[in-house]
């Protein structure tokens, strides 16, 4: 019942159809043009055209009341839809923002290939609202020994010696140098919530047990990590109509649960548990 | 849908110009006794029982009026009935969400069927005579908006009377002035002169 | 052969067809006059004022107003009560009295329907800029959204407002309009300039008074009129509801609906014939605008102000036959509270000062109406500041009790909405006939 | 500001300890922030762009703090440090800030930044409150007036501490050497590092003298303790075992001594258990909170103290010929008789600074036998016991030379002691340890910048045997040096951090085992240590003879001024903070200023009005200053504030620039004594000044005869427990179902009118809470304060006399008031007075004002008639039974403010914060810091209110629902609720019927403010009882 409204299918449809047919319409000017030309060209009598023959008459007989009206008015629609639309959905939203990081970090290498868990990094996604970039000590786990040298001759990968750069690290001799002045990697932000949207990790993913994924794409294929979801409030809600909560194997929802039972439902929808009062994101 | 019976295109009209409405009246009353066709009467003002005398039907816009008023109804519920109750219920002040919230959308679905009435009707006005921005006006005399009032007999439809039995009887009936071929022109749209020209010329 | 009842002639002097239309298209092919020039450039100069006091609401933020934690609305909607009672009169002379047959309103009905629409413009600018955030003004439209399509309360009373108040724009001005086609169409004809005959051409829409045409064209506008007429007294209905469907003792009051509807006529009335004395003055309209004309209204101002009077005793018995003593409080703060000068200037401007026209002398005198109308005007924005202010002031809780006075951004706005009317009004008056030559045309031979 | 750095901190976070420590100079440079606040983005930024900022470095203050001050080593409260979460809080216990005789505090740090004081709930001594001056002192952490590092005067930049150190030296060996003395003056804290540092310094220095000053002296009562029994101390006082209770003049829920602990221990017998409650008279000349809150308020004159003291004295039994002097009502009469009654279980306490009264108040509290119940002089007080004689003869030795030095320790003699600047700069080296450029350091020549509480160690002891821990949260902002590590290092001492590990550590945990004793850690982590013995008796060397016979000739004066303290901002030490000024005084409700208060018939009868600037002259001095009518003041006594008129720094802006009259000159010192009551008072009114408007949140002083506070008295409640609630009230019907919120929660507040003294530490706490907006004097005065939560103020006084009174009808017309109704209206008051045949006296029925305290925030209706108006959906009501406001979505109509019957929603009239205008801390760099990151800082032309403190519901839902457990309601609370020293709100789930607030739900004193509109509030209030005689409830119409 409320996909109708909630994707603004309607609206869509309309300006939809109406670029195809202005295409079309293109289209077939285009063709009688040439074919007009065609004819010049070998000075043939100009037979009356499609247009001329069967078009004018009607256009002709046309109310030029209704005419202008619809004229106007399907002009007022596509312009004014294409204004509010691309204000609703394109102002502020960065869907497949990729800026380029200071180190050309791949997901698709850790995540994908050496298939390390996502928590492994950004460890307090369970724990906290941010899902926190690791640091860079929690990189030198593993890149205290891992160079990629193979892949350079020997030398450190480029990339990797950022790291040791900036922590103060000396690969060859595979320790710390003292007294380094640590210098900070600073990442670019890709998902960026507003101020008045607050949104925890740990919700999401605990509670939740959504994967990562769901809302930040095949983050395990991305070389380069962009942004996945428009990550609109629209989007937010659409996921919580659709989507059930565990209220079986959770305690906190012990109550709902037996509600649920007695109402004979299968799931609770995030939205039925309060999901979509406002309070919930906005405080 | 246009009225097409309004359009003065590629006429010629024997034209009686009357100064009184009480003349017209008369006259357009003696001529239709006569069993003379007219085309149609031009006056500056409207003219009390001048369209019963011409024998022209109550419009049937009002019906048309009623339907855009029916659908502003319709559009005004459905609106606040999908939006409040059917999409994204709320708890609003404790008031329920179903349908018996629907006497708080009465003032909506009130505005829009007049709203929907006023426009559809004025549209469906505007439709039928022909009007719109932009369209020239078709005019018999220059001051038939200001104090002349024409009497228009269509000279291509054929007549019971000689032309000239007409242009008396109108001559007759008070008619200030007689034309017995005119064609439409405009104002807006013809340069002074050239309008000059043309009304010299008739 | 179709004489009104009517005791004197609606139109004097004697005018023939073409007279009327001479004379009432006389000041739209002339020259502007001076005093059109003086009160043109007064008008344009308070529209500045308005310009500049709005953007400094803007920008500053609507904290450069002296509303408070109380007293939330102030002038703001006072004036947009006010303004919209204004806009009532237009639709209501040329909707209701056209339906009641009464042919004096056509003398009127073009000039109060034009102040209809430039006093609904004005009066929208406060609902618009009483919003901390007006360039969010937009939200209350029920337009899908990316917020999940997030869309309006329909209980709000300022929901229906923003239907309401729309609808009646649109439908005011598609009316007022369409009585303009036929007078645009005679100021057409008898263009000579290229400009001219292609502006009026183009609005006049290919009109040439075609017997079929008028009969069409008088069955919509009975039927515009017939719409209107609930719309008007809907319109305003919606706006008492602002306040009657609100906890307020003062505002939360059944009687609402009727007592604005009657204060909004009154209003109307009261600034229609300010306006008509005026021009009837300036433009030596003495032939249209009659003493007749002017008693008419005199009497309609009568009446809708006894009406107002009896609403606002109605109020005040109810309150204290309620036995509810938050609304006893607030009826008897007004008379006697802080702001009782508002309370009692209201009494006497609305219902004391019409009450002079039971004498005919008043009725016909065209100065001392003039006056009357100013208090009038100046007794119904007071109904308003009063509803709204001392209501608020003093509610519930005592220890939110406050005291409220505009300051001088307030006071701008307010003036500047009256440059906005008059700025539009001298415009109206310079291009457009201020009296619908084709209905006046009508009843030039009810003289007898 | 751009230019400034004010954090130190890495890009990124880390979360283990050895990380910490094996890269000791990690955190020495490289600033997000730094670049962050150069360029002009800063200026836009707000609460969770703070976070945008830190980007992934989340946290790194915290560990940045570690740097100068190991964190890693104190132990939190809740957690573990390693397990700093960016945008989970810690809490770590410490010392507040504005008491500096240490009270327990929590301190919650978001990644870094401490954000808020919460009580300490372990330290049940101290009640588990907090007060509103004690929440504002968090922003002088923020100050961007603090010093940046050790000056010289003269010199605009900070110099390095080790060439400050040397020439600090230096000079103090030439002053040695030239035979002359070194003075430390102190302030009254109680902290043993500052003890152990002097005792250090004066070793090396042996020419040195130590004298405490306070600017608040409470010297009379240690020297009559020193005359009754040999000590001179200030005894802790336990209220919670009073049942009777007489003050005269000691405001001690609001300023005297201890007035947090205060509160909570007598608000625990404030609540009738068992058809009892305590009773409480205060005698007082101005109208103080705490005699806002008594069941008898006896107007008196200070001066006249004595006096009746003597009389009480007589009447309890005492030996004296003398009378004393008997107050109206005979009401000396009637508490001695009560006191008698309660013999051990009666307590008598005395404002007066006078050696004199203090000693009859000794002897009487002796026949009473009240030493060991309500009176312990064995874990005695230990704070504010500066002597003010000490520092007369300091000032008079170093008058004539005798000092070649002065560090003035945390104190600020030249803002409070008269007379002190000129003293002072006599001295040669005059080295100040303020944080800020405060009066006494613009006079130094070296300011030792310290370091905040909040960034130090220390250790304090408010009471004999209570220690309480202090530990810096947060890394210096600045770069101060802890005094005490000052004083050690000008005494030859190193130092310098080692091992990161501050001198001020070291020195900390060395007191600790020295002092205190036992496990360090432990104790970080609770913040306070107990180690007291049980109370014993004194013996007393002067009997209550005596003490009357020196009391019987004191004669009062015809007219006196009493200099007080105002809640909000007590001495003034802290009085720089906007949160304290905007906080509305308990009583007057004028924020941001002082005044002369003066009593309606003064006023009637001089023609004085409220605002009229008078000036006002006593034998030590005169000032001008506007005055305010204070019903409750007693004829001819005026009263005016101390701690305003501070002198601060050029670049603070707005109100803080004009913050009211100093008064502290005009404190009479001719006795030996600091002496806050002067006789002879002149007030003549200043020709030509216009009035001045206060910013003032209620100016309409009665209740109108509305049920809105419902009382009873004890009597009452003891025969029908649903006494105060006969009100006749309509039967709801509702036009459909309601919503049913019996499923999953619903939140509901109750509050107890007779707990709640309306000492406002809850709006300071809610406003911290919630971002709220500081908005300044002319906001106020324009009724525009942000509070969310306000404590609304009633008062009504009881007719002695029938009297006929004519009344215009909006007052309800002409009537009769019968002898004993109570009056509740503003203008039958007036006109009930005015009615007096002797027209001299005719306003005095306002000296006997009863008052009642009501907080007032949103009632998160059920049936809220906000939700109904807005027209796009910005509020509207959660299955929790929450009025949620969504600022995002709020175009601001102010239609829901217009229909709140309870006025409680606060527009953003102007843009508040980022706003040079309303430069109030949150619109700078630093002071942006103190921003609550899970609460959205709202943007001008919003709507904002109460919001139930709906971030800690859905954190601590979140929280049961990640560790899959039901949630306990207990488990936290709403801001308001947890700072109430006196227990007075309570929040909780309606649906949970074993929590309290189910419970308090159904007791008999129950009710809804406006029940009759329907909306179904989820806030009721409990009646208030009052424990009086007074038999007649009917009230005037």
């Amino acid at each position: 019942m409320s996909s109708f409204y909630s994707e603004s299918t309607f609206l869509a449809l309309i300006i939809l159809s109406v670029v195809l047919l202005a295409i079309a319409a293109l289209l077939f000017g285009i063709k009688r043009h040439l074919s007009e030309l065609n004819r010049e060209k070998f000075a043939e009598e100009a037979e009356p055209s499609f247009y001329e023959a069967k078009i004018k008459p009607v256009i002709d007989t046309w109310n030029p009341t209704i005419a202008t009206l619809v004229i106007a008015g399907v002009l007022i629609v596509i312009l004014g839809g294409f204004g509010y639309k691309f204000g609703m959905d394109e102002v502020g939203v960065q869907q497949g923002y990729a800026p380029s990081q200071p180190i050309n970090f791949s997901h698709k290498i850790h995540a994908g290939q050496y298939e390390i868990d996502c928590k492994y990094c950004h460890s307090t996604v369970e724990k906290s609202k941010s899902a926190s970039i690791p640091s860079l000590n929690t990189c030198m786990n593993c890149h205290k020994y891992v160079k990629a040298s193979e892949k350079y001759n020997g030398k450190t990968s480029p990339e990797i010696q950022k790291i040791y750069n900036a922590i103060g690290y000396d690969g060859e001799n595979m320790e710390y140098i003292e007294g380094y002045e640590q210098k900070p990697i600073e990442w670019i932000r890709i998902h960026n919530l507003p101020d008045l949207a607050y949104f925890n990790h740990s919700q999401h993913v605990v509670v939740g047990k959504l994967d990562c994924q769901t809302c930040h794409g095949p983050i395990q294929e991305m070389d380069k990590v962009y942004q996945y979801s428009t990550l609109q409030m629209g989007w937010c809600i659409d996921c919580h109509r659709e989507r059930g909560i565990d209220s079986e194997n959770n305690d906190y929802y012990e109550e709902a649960h037996k509600n649920m039972l007695a109402e004979g439902k299968d799931y609770i929808t995030v939205a039925e548990n309060g999901g979509l009062e406002c309070s919930k994101c906005h405080y | 849908m246009i009225d097409k019976s309004i359009l003065l295109d590629d006429k010629t009209f024997t034209v009686g110009i009357f100064d009184d409405s009480d003349k017209l009246l008369n006259a357009v009353g003696t001529l239709k006794k006569k069993g003379v066709k007219i085309f149609d009467c031009y006056t500056p003002f409207p003219v009390h029982h001048l369209d019963r005398a011409l024998g022209y039907e109550r419009t049937n816009i009002s019906i048309g009026a009623f339907l855009c008023g029916l659908l502003g109804s319709l559009t005004g519920f459905t609106l606040a009935y999908s939006m409040n109750v059917v999409d994204w219920p709320m708890i609003i002040g404790g008031k329920p969400q179903d349908i018996s919230v629907f006497t708080s959308f009465i003032p909506v679905i009130f505005e829009l069927t007049i709203l929907f009435t006023a426009f559809g009707m004025v549209i469906l006005f505007f439709a039928r005579t022909r009007m719109i921005h932009g369209i020239k006006e078709d005019l018999l005399s220059r001051r038939q908006t200001d104090d002349h009032m024409v009497l228009a007999i269509d000279n291509g439809e054929p007549q019971d009377m000689s032309a000239s039995e007409i242009q008396s009887l109108l001559a007759s009936e008070g008619a200030i002035d007689v034309d017995a071929s005119r064609t439409s022109f405009n104002t807006s749209l013809t340069d002074e002169d050239e309008l000059a020209k043309q009304l010299m010329t008739k | 052969m179709y004489s009104a009842d009517i005791r004197q002639p609606l139109v004097t002097g004697g005018k023939t067809y073409s007279d009327v239309t001479a004379d009432i298209c006389r000041p739209i092919e002339n020259k502007p006059t001076n005093s059109w020039w003086l009160g043109f450039s007064i008008g344009v100069v308070l529209l500045l004022v308005l310009a500049g006091t709005l953007a400094w609401t803007v920008w500053e933020g609507i904290g450069t107003w002296n509303t408070n934690k109380s007293v939330m609305w102030g002038w703001d909607i006072t004036n947009f009560v006010f303004w919209v009672g204004i806009g009532h009169a237009g639709t209501l002379i040329s909707a209701v009295l056209l339906l009641f047959r009464q042919k004096w309103r056509m003398s009127i009905n073009r000039s109060a329907e034009a102040m209809t629409i430039f006093a609904v413009f004005c009066a929208a600018i406060f609902p618009l800029f009483h919003m901390g955030r007006v360039w969010l003004g937009f939200w209350p439209l029920p337009l899908p959204n990316a917020f999940g399509s997030l869309w309006v309360n329909f209980n709000s009373p300022l929901l229906w407002d923003v239907f309401a108040i729309s609808t009646y724009l649109s439908v005011s001005l598609v009316f007022w309009y369409l009585g303009l086609i036929p007078d645009i169409a005679t100021v057409r004809d008898r263009a000579t300039s290229k400009a001219r005959k292609y502006w009026y051409g183009f609005f006049a829409m290919g009109w040439n008074g075609s017997a079929k045409s008028w009969g069409r064209y008088e069955v919509v506008a009975l039927i515009l009129a017939g719409i209107s007429t609930p719309l008007v007294l809907s319109v305003h209905t919606i706006v008492s509801m602002d306040f009657a469907t609100s906890v307020i003792p003062g505002w939360h009051t059944t009687i609402f609906p009727p007592y604005f509807v009657a204060g909004a006529i009154f209003s109307g009335f009261g600034m229609v014939l300010t306006l008509l004395l005026i021009a009837r003055h300036v433009m030596n309209y003495q032939d249209y605008i009659t003493k007749e004309h002017l008693e008419a209204m005199t009497k309609v101002i009568l009446l809708t102000g006894s009406v107002v009077g009896l609403a606002y005793i109605t109020e005040f018995v109810i309150a204290a036959y309620s036995g509810y003593e938050y609304e006893q409080y607030a009826f008897a703060n007004r008379m006697f509270g802080p702001y009782a000068w508002a309370y009692w200037t209201m009494m006497f401007c609305n219902l004391m000062a019409p009450q002079v026209f039971w004498s005919k002398w008043a009725r016909t005198t065209p100065w001392f109406i003039f006056v009357i109308s100013i208090v009038v005007n100046i007794g119904m924005w007071f109904e308003r500041f009063v509803i709204i202010v001392t209501s608020l002031h003093r509610d519930f809780l005592p220890s939110s009790w406050v005291m409220y006075h505009a300051t001088w951004v307030e006071v701008g706005i307010f003036l500047g909405t009256f440059g906005l009317f008059f700025t539009c009004f001298f415009l109206f008056a310079k291009f457009l006939p201020v009296i619908n030559m084709a209905e006046i045309k009508t009843i030039i031979k009810d003289k007898e | 500001m751009s230019s400034n750095k004010y954090w130190k901190g890495v890009e990124e976070l880390d979360q283990t300890q050895e990380f910490v420590s094996s890269n000791a100079n990690e955190f020495s440079e490289g600033l997000p922030l730094e670049q962050v606040f150069s360029n002009d983005d800063s200026t836009r930024a707000n609460r969770r762009d703070f976070l945008k900022y830190f980007g992934f470095g989340l946290g790194a203050v915290t560990l940045a703090a570690c740097n100068k001050a190991p964190i890693k080593k104190a132990i939190p409260y809740v957690e573990k440090p390693d397990n700093v979460t960016p945008g989970v809080p810690l809490y770590y216990a410490s010392s507040s800030v504005s008491n500096t005789e240490g009270f327990p505090v929590l301190v919650k740090v978001r990644e870094g930044r401490p954000i808020k004081f919460e009580p300490n709930k372990e330290a049940t001594y101290f009640g588990g409150g907090l007060d509103g001056l004690g929440h504002s002192a968090l922003l002088s952490l923020y100050d961007t007036n603090r010093l940046k590092g050790a000056m010289v005067a003269g010199k605009r930049k900070p110099i390095a501490w080790k060439d400050f150190d040397k020439e600090i030296v230096t000079a103090l060996n030439k002053v040695k050497a030239a035979g002359k003395s070194i003075a430390i003056v102190t302030d009254g804290s109680t902290s043993l590092l500052s003890q152990q540092a002097i005792a250090d310094f004066s070793a090396t220095y042996n020419n040195t003298d130590v004298v405490s000053y306070e600017p608040i002296s409470y010297s009379g009562i240690t020297r009559a303790n020193n005359a009754s029994f040999g000590k001179a101390i200030i005894p802790a006082y336990n209220f919670q075992n009073a049942d009777v209770i007489v003050s005269f003049g000691a405001d001690f829920l609001g300023t005297w001594i201890s007035p947090i602990k205060f509160h909570s221990d007598y608000s625990k017998n404030r609540v009738p258990k068992n058809g009892k409650m305590s009773k409480h008279y205060q005698f007082e000349s101005i109208m103080s909170l705490t005699g806002s809150n008594a069941d008898v308020r006896v107007p008196m004159k200070m001066s006249n103290v004595g006096q009746h003291l003597v009389a009480l004295y007589r009447e309890l039994g005492g030996a004296t010929p003398h009378k004393g002097m008997e107050v109206a009502g005979n009401n000396i009469k009637n508490a001695a008789e009560e006191l008698r009654a309660a013999g051990n279980k009666g307590l008598v306490v005395c404002g007066s600074n006078n050696e004199a009264d203090q000693l009859l108040v000794n002897a009487i509290n002796m026949m009473l036998g009240g030493y060991g119940t309500t009176i312990d002089t064995t874990n005695y007080y230990m704070g504010q016991n500066a002597d003010e004689a000490a520092f007369t003869s300091f000032l008079s030795k170093a008058k004539s030379g005798a000092y070649g030095a002065v560090i003035t320790l945390g104190s600020n003699p030249v803002y409070s002691y008269s007379g002190a600047e000129d003293i002072l700069a006599k001295i040669p080296l005059r080295i100040s340890t303020s944080i800020t450029m405060d009066e006494t350091s613009s006079n130094a020549t070296h300011v030792a910048t310290d370091l905040h509480p909040l960034e130090s160690w220390d250790i304090k002891q408010p009471y004999k045997g209570r220690f309480i821990l202090a530990q810096p949260t947060i890394s210096p902002v600045f770069e101060g040096r802890q005094a005490s590590s000052s004083l050690a290092a000008w005494a030859g001492a190193d130092v310098s951090e080692k091992n990161e590990l501050s001198h001020a550590y070291k020195y900390a945990k060395k007191v600790f085992s020295s002092a205190v004793g036992g496990d360090f850690n432990k104790a970080l982590e609770l913040g306070v240590v107990e180690n007291t013995s049980s109370p014993s008796v004194p013996s007393f060397n002067i009997t209550g003879g005596e003490a009357a016979d020196a009391l019987a000739t004191k004669k009062g004066s015809a007219t006196e001024l009493v200099l007080y303290q105002k809640v909000g901002v007590r001495d003034g030490a802290y009085g720089n903070t906007p949160w304290a000024h905007e906080m509305p005084d308990p009583v007057s409700k004028v924020t941001w200023d002082n005044y002369l208060t003066m009593s309606m018939p003064d006023a009637k009868a001089n023609d004085i009005s409220t605002g009229d600037v008078v000036k006002v002259t006593v034998p030590t001095g005169s000032i001008q200053i506007p005055v305010l009518i204070q019903p409750g003041q007693t004829k001819s006594t005026y009263g005016i504030a101390l701690g305003y008129g501070r002198v601060l720094p050029d670049d603070v802006k707005n109100d803080l620039k004009d913050l009211g009259q100093n008064a502290y000159p005009l404190v009479d010192m001719k006795g030996g004594f600091a002496d806050y009551t002067i006789g002879d008072v002149k007030i003549e009114r200043v020709t030509g000044a216009s009035t001045y408007e206060f910013g003032i949140t209620q100016t309409h002083y009665s209740i109108e005869g509305r049920d809105i506070i419902r009382e009873a008295t004890l009597d009452e409640y003891n025969i029908d427990p649903l006494a105060g609630s006969h009100v006749h009230k309509p039967k709801m019907i509702s036009l459909w179902d309601d919503y049913d919120y019996s499923k999953g929660h619903h939140w509901a507040m109750a509050i107890d009118l007779n707990s709640c003294t309306g000492c406002s530490a809850c709006i300071v706490s809610c406003s911290i809470e919630n971002n709220v907006p500081i908005v300044g004097r002319d906001e106020v005065r324009r009724r525009r304060e942000m509070h969310w939560l306000r404590i609304d103020r009633y008062y009504s006084f009881e007719a002695p006399t029938k009297k006929d009174l004519e009344l215009s009808i909006v007052h309800g017309g002409d009537q009769t008031v019968e002898a004993g109704e109570q009056m509740t209206k503003e203008k039958v008051m007036e006109a009930y007075s005015e009615a007096s045949e002797d027209k001299s006296t005719a306003y005095n029925y306002y000296e006997n004002v009863k008052v009642a305290h009501q907080p007032m925030m949103c009632q998160h209706c059920d049936n809220a008639p906000c939700e109904t108006v807005c027209p796009v959906l910005a509020t509207t009501h959660s299955s929790e039974g929450l009025n949620q406001m969504t600022y995002n979505r709020c175009i601001g109509t102010k239609y829901c403010g217009n229909n709140c019957p309870y006025k409680v929603r606060r527009f953003n009239w102007f843009r508040y914060n980022e706003n040079e205008k309303f430069d109030y801390h949150f619109s700078n760099d630093l002071g942006k810091m103190v921003i609550n990151p899970d609460v959205t800082v709202r943007s001008r032309g919003v709507m904002e209110k109460c919001s139930f403190c709906v971030q800690r519901i859905q954190s601590t839902k979140l929280t049961a629902k990640r560790e899959n457990r039901k949630m306990n309601t207990d488990e936290f609370t709403t801001a308001c609720a947890q700072t109430c020293p006196s227990n007075a709100i309570v929040f909780g789930d309606l649906n949970d019927k074993s929590s309290e607030i189910a419970q308090l739900y159904a007791n008999d004193r129950s009710y809804h403010v406006l029940e009759e509109l329907g909306v179904k509030p989820s806030v009721q209030y409990m009646t208030k009882i009052r424990n009086t005689k007074a038999t007649s409830t009917k009230k005037a119409h």
